[in-house]
């Protein structure tokens, strides 16, 4: 009976706390304090939030696979057979995790029998992430359902609005730079690959950032999942004094003509046209751009309501569940309590910043070769973190007057946004994946 | 450094393969919007009244249900 | 920063596009329009249209498993430790990839490893396929939920209306012989196999094709599935002109006493009763059977009207979306573009034609036995294909007499042909696979 | 050609197992119809009313709606 | 064609039909008719026994995986290769299938490859246990499910009801002495990890009773998920004589104080708060408590409702039906009609008995020393089995005092238990896992 | 035997965790309610007057169509 009191002792939070998970616990609270009490991306933050939060639970190894559960033990025993299935030495716990991952497929295969026999498990937040996010499913599967929640008139009506999503774009690659020169600064090394990961949060879209630090830099997808939704919330924050720094009050004012009806077989071409596109000149983007047509598609044909309307629902939001918890199953204190993580935060406001005030000047360029009057703000929106900067555009517009209703000339770039990061993400998939 | 250049190239790719992409998206917009409004143009007109149909029955049960609510209301008091 | 873009170029669709995918981006195309345009069984032609679509984008590899996304980069380093791993030599990549899908399950295995510690990963499709078809999960989850959606009153107020069922289903086991008649012409060789999954098209349920095939003959799973389908959708030109040859005008014209109440408990014991005799005689008609019985009772029983109402909307409807999108998978140029297709084409006509004059020659003899009247239009209805076939039962009923609805006689034979195809499938399985 | 015989084979036991197999299953529906609806029938007149019950009073508030709908109509008129 | 009609026949059911088949699957029609004709806790029973039926289906494996239905055909040839692999000899068929379990999981890759190679497949219900209860995803989403469907309004207004839901938890440990003891009746072997798998039938509610049962004792999970939710069902038979026994009428009669209005802030910090306390104190209970503390956050929130919805509906009610149908597929005949089922029955009985006769004492004893009237009945609601029980308290209230509406008050302790029995099955995982 | 004392050890072990555990929960549930209550009171009239509100329109709306219905039924008297 000692012997359990012990076991039930040393197996305690309380024996086991690492200042680290403390502190994690603490940022997680956070998260879901921003999400429940300020609305900040709630779907996802609370989501991310929890999943943190039951994967910084000590002892509980619910993201840890069989083989680091096994470890986690430090039995030494087991970590012998464990090492002799790597065929390395070893001398402590992290030098042998760190074998584990750096082994071939066939060794981590043996490991994991290995820790089978001995009957350790994986964790169950390490299942979910393995199905949802390291296959790449739940971020595709949440983009077909955006895809079926998107409706393309508004850039259908005025295709030009695709030179400010592009334009946009621009943050992600002055990131990239900046990713890169950081460097320079001692304690940081990112690989071209970690830069172009934390790079697409200028991308300002959820599902297309976690494929891609999925595919690119796992070890660091739970920083750039937290980041790129957290900017994506501040949107109303970090984007007006860019939008007033680059405009005057006159050109804020600007009112635009209303839009032009756009028939339903335009909206059905649309999907398909930009596939066609994406299958011609970038086929690196064709998970990401092919689902998101095929959610469009499904929501525009007229034919499928019953698919459109259960990827608009049921599906969505159980992926979402999942994709949540798997990404916060990556916010372990050794990943994310590192000065990485703040120099994510940093790029990802520049990220933000920059892709802002190109947008915002690709409009006032486009303004100039128009017949039509173009209204700068807009150009804001074409960082994506749709409505959200649509609305802002909104919002500021109808500040310098008070019968400027730009939402809906906003909702061209704002889309535009999300496949001009698809296309951004498909060539450093292309160049650097 | 080296990477630093690297990077500038792809900076470089990036944005020209972003811009070029939507660009030929643009003109492939606008040649669609074109060719469906000439030979498939919807028709808005029939369109718009199998709408209004349904639509105007909606607002007559509507209208009917707030005239009675009305009504209610004059008498109430 | 030439690399770039050479890599670039060397990725994009048109400096890799092979003819065989142009063709099969129009056919797919195809499917589209028919489905969005023209009406035809929209929920599976579109989602396997647009799989179909991202399947032959050139150098995407969606469809493709790690080995095989491995060999198609045809670096010479990679395919020497992959032919390795086999325990093959190698001369070209088509060779190589015969030989992958040739090996054992433990080469395989060892060649899996290898692709990814290379950084090769499964595409999107192919994770699809393997979870939603090639674990013959997805169409037994169909089928469910077919069951939960079929009323089978009609059959059981008038349970001679199975025997038309049963006769439709001479159009499977002609169209088997056909097939393996179609041998003698060069160019054709269907194994046993082959011949008995393209003849379930004349069973003309998707669900029990796409098993069937899955467990049969998964190379011919694409042109099977697109078949079945197809012609599902064609049954109202299909079948008019075959049952108007086998009838006479006056025959056209009985009219049908109207059929007697079911009762609650006779409803619930019906599934319950099929699925005893499937235990009972024929084991390896199970899956399918039982599948589509749980979905039945669940509609019937009344005590789980959540768990019925689910599988009816939320389930079947996101199953439908990766059992498209997987078989759409299976629209490879190499596969399908090959002179089998359009034997099974050929094949799948003649299947519904013949399945069509059965159960209307049945009936006819049915009638000749019955005290009831028993107009013999009913009988093409026990092709399946519901509700399709027992709506054109019910127009062509009406051509001949302005007072004669068909409907309600016409669901009997109707269901019947779908618990008749899944006995046909499962006599099938048991001899063949 | 064996193939053939083969195929042959199988469609006489195909179509054999499909036939005997629904002729037992119409055997069996028959039966337990008959044995349902002797011992357990459906007490159809106490289901109808309460069925009818709902049924009514759906069909009194569809009756009160149309009517004013109606009279609506006939005022503005 | 003789050959033909002579594989069928060796296929059918009535050639390989054996007794024990044959009784389960009238005890899974037994299960059927209490969930449907009594309405027993039909969601879980209805899917259970449907399940016990494909499992018994004779010849059809479809709970076997592939290298048992290799096992099963008893193919001399096939048999020698498994044995092999498995470095055994073979003397029958039940030998090799135990070397088989016995094995390690190296020499089960290994067998499942040479099965495979030779054209056998697991079967569905294998692949749908393997994938909702194996993994343990399946009890621990209809967790979250739960979580997201209970208000713990009652038990926060008067949170000393929690003391009700721990004393019913003693029906748990009473229980696993009992089946400890039970081992010197001759025929039962209950290892610990078996007694403490039975034990948690008392805790009454199923998802932790299958989570602990798939962790600890996968061979008596039928049998105890049938107990568990067989007793959950008879709670109004159980509960309301061991109700009065230890009550009397005038204790019976006492009515409560109305509760107080409990803030939607109070919501949202419990569970928060009970994560905390089980990340500090139990982390072995993480996977129960953390994913239902992440339901019942969803849904009190406020911010994420769609999640909430979806989880309270489409969500579970998925998981539900392949939970049930995996549970089923453990009814086989060689586990269930063993001499242990019996013992577990009987265990379970003793379980509910001992734990709501625990929570009515310790009611009797918090009445002493509260300052507000504490009716005794409400301590049987400990036991958990939501929300039954605390309407069975409501019905034997109301018999002795027509005034006396417990059902709120009920609540409190109900949902106590489900967190108390939670804990307990942590701290089985924890000293016996 | 040895089981049995392992078993009743698991029985003082479980059943003093389980109620440690749900002491220290009664305990800081308290606690936080009286922090919540105190320092962030649920503006309880603020709340429940939005809320009647939405429901009192409902219910006019409930009381108009009853009349209605009432009034209808009268009639056909
Ligand atoms: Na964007
Ligand atoms: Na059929
Ligand atoms: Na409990």
């Amino acid at each position: 009976m000692m012997d359990g009191l012990l076991t039930l002792w040393r197996d305690t939070g309380i024996a086991n706390f690492t200042w680290g998970q403390a502190i994690m616990l603490v940022i997680c609270f956070g998260l879901l304090y921003l999400a429940i009490a300020k609305n900040f991306e709630p779907l996802l933050l609370v989501t991310i939030g929890f999943g943190g939060l039951l994967a910084n639970i000590p002892n509980a190894g619910l993201s840890l696979d069989a083989v680091e559960n096994a470890i986690r033990t430090a039995n030494p025993e087991v970590l012998k057979l464990i090492a002799n299935a790597l065929a390395t030495d070893w001398s402590s716990t992290e030098i042998l995790a760190k074998a584990y991952h750096n082994s071939t497929e066939s060794q981590q295969l043996a490991a994991i029998q290995i820790a089978r026999d001995m009957g350790f498990e994986n964790g169950m937040l390490y299942n979910f992430y393995t199905v949802a996010v390291a296959s790449g499913a739940a971020p595709l599967i949440i983009f077909m359902g955006v895809g079926a929640m998107t409706d393309f008139g508004a850039l259908i009506a005025n295709p030009r609005t695709l030179f400010l999503g592009a334009a946009a774009q621009f943050g992600i690659f002055a990131t990239l730079i900046g990713a890169l020169a950081l460097n320079w600064v001692p304690g940081f090394e990112f690989s071209l690959q970690d830069a172009s990961a934390i790079a697409i949060i200028g991308g300002a879209d959820g599902p297309t950032a976690i494929f891609l630090a999925s595919r690119l830099s796992p070890e660091l997808l739970g920083a750039i999942a937290v980041a790129a939704y957290s900017y994506m919330a501040l949107v109303p924050i970090i984007q007006p004094p860019i939008m007033k720094l680059f405009t005057t009050e006159q050109e804020r004012a600007i009112e635009m003509q209303q839009l032009r009806h756009v028939s339903r077989l335009e909206k059905i071409v649309f999907p398909l046209l930009v596939l066609i596109l994406c299958a011609v000149f970038l086929p690196s983007a064709a998970p990401l751009i092919g689902m998101f047509c095929f959610g469009n598609l499904m929501r525009e044909c007229g034919v499928v309501e019953r698919l459109s309307h259960t990827t608009q629902n049921a599906l969505i939001n159980i992926v979402t569940i999942f994709l949540g918890l798997s990404v916060g199953s990556k916010l372990s204190a050794d990943k994310f309590l590192a000065l990485e993580t703040l120099g994510i935060l940093a790029l990802g406001a520049v990220a933000f910043s920059i892709g802002t005030a190109c947008g915002v000047l690709m409009a006032k360029l486009l303004g100039k070769i128009s017949k039509h009057p173009i209204n700068p703000l807009i150009g804001a929106a074409g960082v994506s973190a749709v409505p959200m900067a649509a609305r802002v555009v909104n919002k500021v517009g109808l500040q310098a007057n008070h019968h400027n209703f730009l939402l809906m000339h906003a909702m061209g770039p704002n889309v535009a946004g999300v496949i001009g990061s698809a296309v951004a993400a498909g060539v450093l998939l292309a160049l650097v994946g | 450094m080296t990477n630093l250049v690297e990077g500038l190239s792809l900076m470089v790719i990036g944005m020209g393969t972003v811009f070029s992409f939507l660009s030929v998206l643009v003109f492939f917009i606008m040649l669609s919007s074109k060719i469906i409004n000439r030979f498939w143009p919807e028709n808005l007109v029939a369109n718009e009244t199998s709408k209004n149909n349904r639509e105007s029955n909606q607002d007559e049960i509507v209208a009917v249900i707030s005239t009675a609510v009305h009504r209610y209301r004059n008498k109430k008091q």
